[in-house]
């Protein structure tokens, strides 16, 4: 085990792909964004330096680029930048990806990463703060990673390429520098599909994806000094969903609060409500609480942008109303 | 100034003011940035000054300006008040965009400076539109863009559409030879932007984009025939951002004789030299120069972090018209 | 790279394709008008543009991918694709290539190297650029074609695919099929357009360095000539190409909603356009590369006319079949629509 | 208003407003001769090729375009011809229409209507057949209006172009050329009211656009088996009329939402999610979601019908939902 940043453990869950199999490429090199850690980031380009194409500022242009790669023998990995940025390439993203195994009725695959740097990040304002899981969510062909920590992100990365299916990858800004425990002594692969119990408790399921982890598991401890045990499960990916363990959850708690950095809006926090509100009905004692974005635009400033992020201390009140 | 024919010793030193302001202004804007004061991504335009003050001399008060993420020295050549433009950086409630936009979203309505915006290539479009609805008028749009941006489908769709609908606009490339961190070899196969403009039938001129006075000459024209109703233009300004590409960027993608070299031909230097040359200002005019710049810089800054901040009722009021 | 170089068997399996897909179309729009519900929206046929997609498709090999758009059922068929499962997916049957999944917009068949047909205008090109890059990393010497209409001009995605094309030297040919033109200016001539505001299509290729070639889509020999030449230099590494097939739009060809004016191609017409409707006539005698082809090879004395004929029977006969294949065949489960969402 | 078809009904909002407003135009690819489904036909000979504009295919920066003339003054209308293909348009729909009032910090509006047509029908496969409305619902700074009558098409685009927000204003291709049921009295329509269309008693039944109309059957089919559904239009998408849903829900504690849509990340979730949290203590079964299932349309005519959900299959699940009881689960 070792200590390491986020970006860190995603460049070396990046490294063990493009070891692991050489029709993997990346196109563009930002990932794990501007915290990138030099050191590993230097090695990537040393040893696979063939493999990296770095594509003009042409989103739609690369992503199409990266499908036709993908239907042809190639694993690409793409990095968009800013969720904003993948809205200038939903053609290929939401229109061709998904829709070229399904249509082709299984003849083609298409094992594209797309890659975005999401959240709320710091006077990002509005276009650079954009996530838009959500409405991948709703664009059926696409599975979804939002790993939260460094162990997370390189497992799930490297499950992301051997998958045969377009992948949206999704990590935070705000995660990058956070530091985990990461075993390079094992191969550290995580199925998609498989939820993870971050933190065990009886009183009140946390649902949280991404960086509301993080904030979750401090909500939890300071719910843990008012005397309620919170329960945090982690989906880290949306599609597939690993419904049964957050059910499992509700089952045993009965009360939810589902914290997710999207707009509430038909957010991702909406999508998971939904889910445990129809399946798990008979579980709640409580209605299912959604700490998420507002339905504003992202703003610039730090106090404007503090009032619209979902924080720890938000997490902490909705558990308190449903636990009352 | 409807040519550079007629430009006269004292419309020199005004430019040359207006070049001076926006360098002190981007300056300060790096300091506060580094002591907290302003925050996100900000970039500045720091040895690209030339070009704005053209373009927006170019320009008569009812046309319409549109930026990119590096606008500060558009705006402030255009008129905008920099009191309410460094409030904004600065996220105030007394900023232009109530702290909402900050540096890339910059919208000074009242001098008709429509706005910035982080999508490279991205006003392109809304430059088409408000043409568009004032072509009747005899009013001129004129729209910023760099050198990554030609590569944008938006910018292909666009000049097709321009050209097809004659829109009275003039593209206004600042091409600075990167594309973020891109040099212009990687990102695209044309030698200046100003060639995709031929099968569409579009003018284009490429400049020295240092040189205040050349671009001023080929703007005048530009937008002389887009009043005239004649359509579209693209005037293509060489020129070079000192700075990296946001603040914080250590920019080593480039080779140190490149900036060095580029340095020597700071258009503020540039015009200094001539306004000396032509006995129109002195070391201590220079200097003056420079200091009333300095002054009305910490002016706004005052005026800025002295602003309060908008209230959260407020902001979520400001999500529909 | 003269077309003339094209032997006569190799001229004989070019009509028959042709005259396939002519025929196979003739079905399909006959489908589409007899029945309410097999082809209920719009749908885009091949008619009269089959000398461009057979001449191009003659100059791949069988490794190579080939990529098209909504009017995909002629390339499909030019590559080799049968039209017994090509109508089939256009009836949405489960022996079609997709089972009935795509329909006419999306027939793909990837064992022709048929990878996607995009409905989205544009969406293609940036998908066989890809192809292209594909081909490049691996180092294989196969080629990408992508055929799309002179509409994909005003999508930015072709600029954004092109750009990328050119600075990385991609193995991709650029099929431009114009449909717009005047029988007089198919050879050559300026494009016409309320929507596209440049005079020539191939200079916004040439703007950013790509090869460009204008090709006479309606004469197979000129198009097959020009591709396979074009085809060996972009296995050399030298491509990509942008070609401007020019052709002149088949009268029938309404839209997204085709009529057979007069019925089905009669084979009287060829010989003697005088015969057709008059809404034909000045179609078949300058336009029609079916006739065009017919007519000048048995001039040539290289076919009869009742080999041409014995051709022409041949096919109607395949498309016939191919038509009560496609009727006579299952319709999917409704629960099927579930699978094959993720591999 | 006389029974006009759904598409007469919107064309006459457009024309009519048009008239009122110098500022209104219309763009979009081949509008100035009618668009594909015949909604602007004629528009041109009234109002000439200045307010009536055809473009290129060129969807983004058709979208740019308007945005710039909004700010600029005017009071554009866009079509897009299939909803399909907003997908390239995302760029400027997000990234400006949607945000440049709230960046501006107000100094900008952007009156804009976005006309979308959408839904599953004619066999015309996954990419002209999808139905998008919870992506606009999601991006804050759009508003999304999807009526299901004829009457609410002239009155609701009516609204939506007056309105200073931008508004996505979806319609479908199912309901143009379909004339208003005896008997439907569209209520008072403006942007932000749901409205009931049919009152009843054991289960609330949201729904929009077309798949209003399958409701109404499916309400009409369970009323024969003496079950009473409440069957509400909720015609605007945002802003949302939760408080008119809420209100039904007391009275039933029954609801089901029916959308056309993928059920996963759908405005379905963002009902049951919404009640569920305001109005738990009243349900006495989960809000069923009734919509599409997690597939891209398909083009087969067999597999279309079973993606979309109709008049039988609502009933069927309405049906099941009454016999839901805490002990059994459903």
């Amino acid at each position: 085990m070792r200590e390491m940043t986020y970006s860190e453990a995603m460049a070396i869950g990046i490294l063990e792909a493009l070891a692991e199999d050489e029709t993997v490429v990346l196109m563009g090199a930002g990932f794990g964004g501007l915290h990138g850690d030099p050191a590993v980031w230097g090695q990537l380009r040393e040893k696979f330096g063939d493999r990296i194409t770095n594509p003009p500022i042409a989103e739609l242009g690369y992503c199409g680029i990266a499908v036709g790669a993908a239907l042809t023998g190639l694993r690409p990995i793409v990095a968009i930048g800013t969720g904003s940025f993948s809205f200038e390439a939903f053609p290929q993203i939401a229109n061709e990806a998904p829709q070229a195994y399904y249509g082709s009725r299984g003849q083609v695959t298409c094992p594209v990463v797309f890659h975005m740097r999401a959240g709320i990040r710091g006077a990002g304002a509005l276009q650079h703060s954009t996530a838009p899981q959500a409405m991948y969510w709703n664009t059926p062909g696409l599975e979804i990673c939002v790993p939260g920590s460094p162990a997370d992100v390189r497992g799930l990365i490297k499950a992301a390429v051997r998958s045969d299916n377009p992948t949206i990858f999704i990590d935070h800004e705000r995660l990058h520098p956070l530091m985990g425990e990461v075993d390079e002594t094992s191969s550290g692969d995580i199925p998609l599909g498989v939820a993870d119990v971050k933190r065990e408790g009886s009183d009140v399921t946390i649902v949280a994806t991404s960086i509301m982890v993080h904030r979750a598991l401090e909500a939890a401890e300071s719910l843990a000094d008012q005397g309620v045990s919170a329960e945090v499960v982690d989906p880290r990916t949306l599609v597939p969903l690993d419904k049964d363990a957050i059910l499992r959850s509700v089952a045993k708690t009965g009360r939810v609060v589902v914290a997710d950095e999207t707009q509430k809006s038909c957010g991702v926090a909406s999508e998971i409500a939904a889910t445990i509100a129809e399946e798990g009905f008979d579980s709640l004692r409580a209605p299912i609480k959604r700490v998420a974005i507002p339905n504003v635009p992202i703003p610039y400033h730090q106090s404007e942008e503090d009032y619209v992020t979902p924080t720890a201390q938000r997490i902490v009140e909705a558990a308190q109303v449903i636990c009352s | 100034m409807s040519s550079t024919m007629d430009i006269t010793t004292e419309d020199k030193l005004d430019l040359l003011r207006r070049m001076v302001l926006i360098r002190a202004f981007e300056e300060r804007v790096i300091d506060l940035y580094h002591r907290g004061d302003i925050a996100g991504l900000v970039h500045v335009g720091i040895g690209q000054e030339a070009v704005a003050v053209a373009v927006a001399t170019s320009l008569l008060e009812g046309d319409y300006l549109y930026g990119t993420h590096r606008s500060h020295g558009h705006f402030i050549a255009r008129g905008a008040d920099i009191n309410k433009m460094m409030a904004e950086l600065a996220g105030r409630a007394n900023g232009y965009c109530e702290g909402l936009g900050g540096s890339m979203h910059l919208v000074a309505a009242e001098v008709k400076a429509m706005g910035a915006t982080g999508i490279v290539g991205g006003t392109i479009p809304l430059a088409l539109g408000t043409a568009l609805a004032h072509r009747d008028a005899g009013l001129v749009v004129a729209v910023y863009f760099g050198d990554g941006a030609a590569n944008t489908g938006g910018f292909h769709e666009s000049l097709n559409i321009a050209a097809l609908w004659k829109l009275p606009v003039v593209l206004v490339c600042e091409n600075n030879g990167y594309a973020e961190f891109t040099p212009m070899s990687e990102h695209t196969v044309v030698e200046r932007v100003s060639e995709h403009c031929k099968p569409y039938g579009i003018p284009a001129r490429t400049v020295d984009g240092n040189d205040l006075l050349e671009v001023l000459e080929a703007m005048s024209r530009a937008v002389e025939h887009a009043r005239n109703g004649e359509g579209p233009t693209m005037v293509e300004c060489l020129t070079y951002r000192l700075r990296g590409h946001y603040i914080g960027d250590p920019a080593q993608y480039r080779q140190a004789n490149e900036v060095a070299e580029w340095r020597e031909k700071d258009p503020i230097e540039r015009l200094t030299k001539q306004l000396k040359s032509e006995r129109a200002l002195d070391e201590d005019a220079a200097s003056t120069v420079k200091r009333e710049a300095d002054e009305r810089v910490e002016d706004a800054v005052r005026f800025a972090l002295g602003g309060e901040y908008l209230s959260m009722d407020a902001m979520t009021a400001r999500v529909f018209g | 790279m003269a077309g003339s170089e094209l032997s006569v068997d190799t001229l004989k399996s070019a009509l028959h394709r042709m005259m396939l897909i002519r025929r196979a179309e003739e079905q399909v729009i006959d489908l589409a008008t007899s029945f309410d519900d097999l082809i209920r929206g719009h749908y885009h046929v091949y008619i009269g543009q089959e000398a461009s997609g057979v001449g191009a498709c003659m100059a791949l090999g069988p490794d190579d991918y080939m990529f098209t758009t909504h009017r995909n059922h002629g390339h499909v068929i030019a590559r080799g694709g049968e039209p017994s499962p090509v109508i089939a997916e256009i009836i949405g049957r489960t022996t079609g290539y997709n089972k009935g999944r795509g329909g006419t917009f999306h027939v793909i068949a990837k064992h022709l190297g048929v990878l996607q047909t995009s409905a989205i205008v544009g969406g293609c090109v940036p998908m066989a650029a890809g192809a292209a890059f594909s081909i490049k990393k691996r180092g294989t010497d196969q080629v990408s074609l992508v055929f799309f209409g002179d509409g994909v001009l005003e999508e930015g995605a072709f600029h954004e695919a092109l750009n990328m094309s050119s600075l990385w030297k991609l193995p991709l040919i650029m099929m431009c099929e114009n449909n717009s033109v005047l029988p007089e200016g198919r050879r050559q001539g300026e494009y016409p357009s309320s929507s596209f505001a440049a005079t020539q299509l191939a200079d916004v290729a040439k703007a950013m360095n790509v090869e460009t070639h204008v090709v006479d889509g309606g004469d197979v020999r000129e198009v097959a000539g020009l591709l396979t030449e074009l085809a060996h230099r972009t296995r050399a590494g030298e491509g990509p190409f942008f070609i401007e097939s020019r052709m002149t739009r088949w009268p029938g060809n309404r839209g997204s909603f085709p009529e057979l004016i007069g019925g089905p191609h009669q084979m009287d017409w060829t010989w003697d356009p005088g015969t057709a409707d008059a809404r034909l006539q000045d179609w078949l005698t300058n336009s029609d590369p079916v006739s065009l082809l017919c007519r000048s090879l048995v001039e040539e004395g290289a076919m009869t006319r009742e080999e041409v004929e014995e051709i022409d029977a041949a096919t109607r006969k395949e498309a016939e079949e191919a038509r009560e294949f496609a009727l006579s065949s299952p319709t999917p489960s409704p629960e099927s629509a579930m699978d094959y969402i993720f591999a | 208003m006389a029974n006009l078809r759904f598409v007469d009904a919107l064309r006459e909002g457009i024309a009519e407003e048009m008239r009122a407003d110098p500022r209104v135009m219309i763009l979009g690819e081949d509008v100035a001769v009618g668009g594909a489904f015949g909604v602007t036909r004629g528009l041109v000979d009234e109002f000439g090729h200045g307010r009536v504009i055809n473009t290129p295919i060129s969807e983004d920066t058709i979208m740019g375009i308007a945005v710039g003339a909004a700010v600029a003054g005017k009071r554009p209308i866009v079509e897009i011809m299939f909803v399909d293909f907003i997908t390239l348009a995302m760029n400027q729909l997000v990234n400006h229409a949607a945000k440049v009032h709230f960046m501006s910090g107000g100094q900008l509006a952007v009156p804009m209507v976005i006309r979308v047509q959408q839904g599953a029908q004619g066999g015309w496969g996954s990419q002209h057949s999808q139905s998008l409305e919870a992506w606009f619902a999601h991006v804050p700074g759009l508003k999304a209006v999807a009526p299901g009558s004829a009457a609410d098409a002239n009155r609701l685009i009516r609204a939506s172009i007056r309105d200073d927000s931008p508004v996505v204003f979806i319609e479908h291709r199912g309901l143009y050329f379909r004339h208003d049921p005896d008997g439907l009295e569209p209520g008072e329509s403006v942007l932000g009211k749901a409205h009931i269309v049919r009152e009843g008693s054991d289960i609330t039944l949201v729904s929009y656009s077309r798949m209003l109309t399958e409701c109404l059957e499916a309400a009409e089919d369970l009323a024969g088996k003496g079950i009473s559904v409440e069957v509400i239009d909720l015609r605007s998408l945002v802003p949302l009329d939760i408080d008119t849903v809420i209100e039904s829900v007391r009275k039933t504690n029954r609801l089901a939402v029916a959308h056309e849509a993928v059920v996963q990340g759908g405005l379905g979730a963002e009902i049951a999610a919404r009640v569920q949290e305001m109005a738990m203590d009243y349900l006495d079964a989960p809000v069923l979601r009734i919509g599409a299932p997690y597939t891209p349309p398909p083009a087969s005519p067999k597999l279309e019908r079973a993606f979309v959900p109709d008049r039988a299959g609502i009933a069927a699940r309405l049906h099941r939902m009454l016999s839901y009881s805490k002990e059994e689960g459903s």
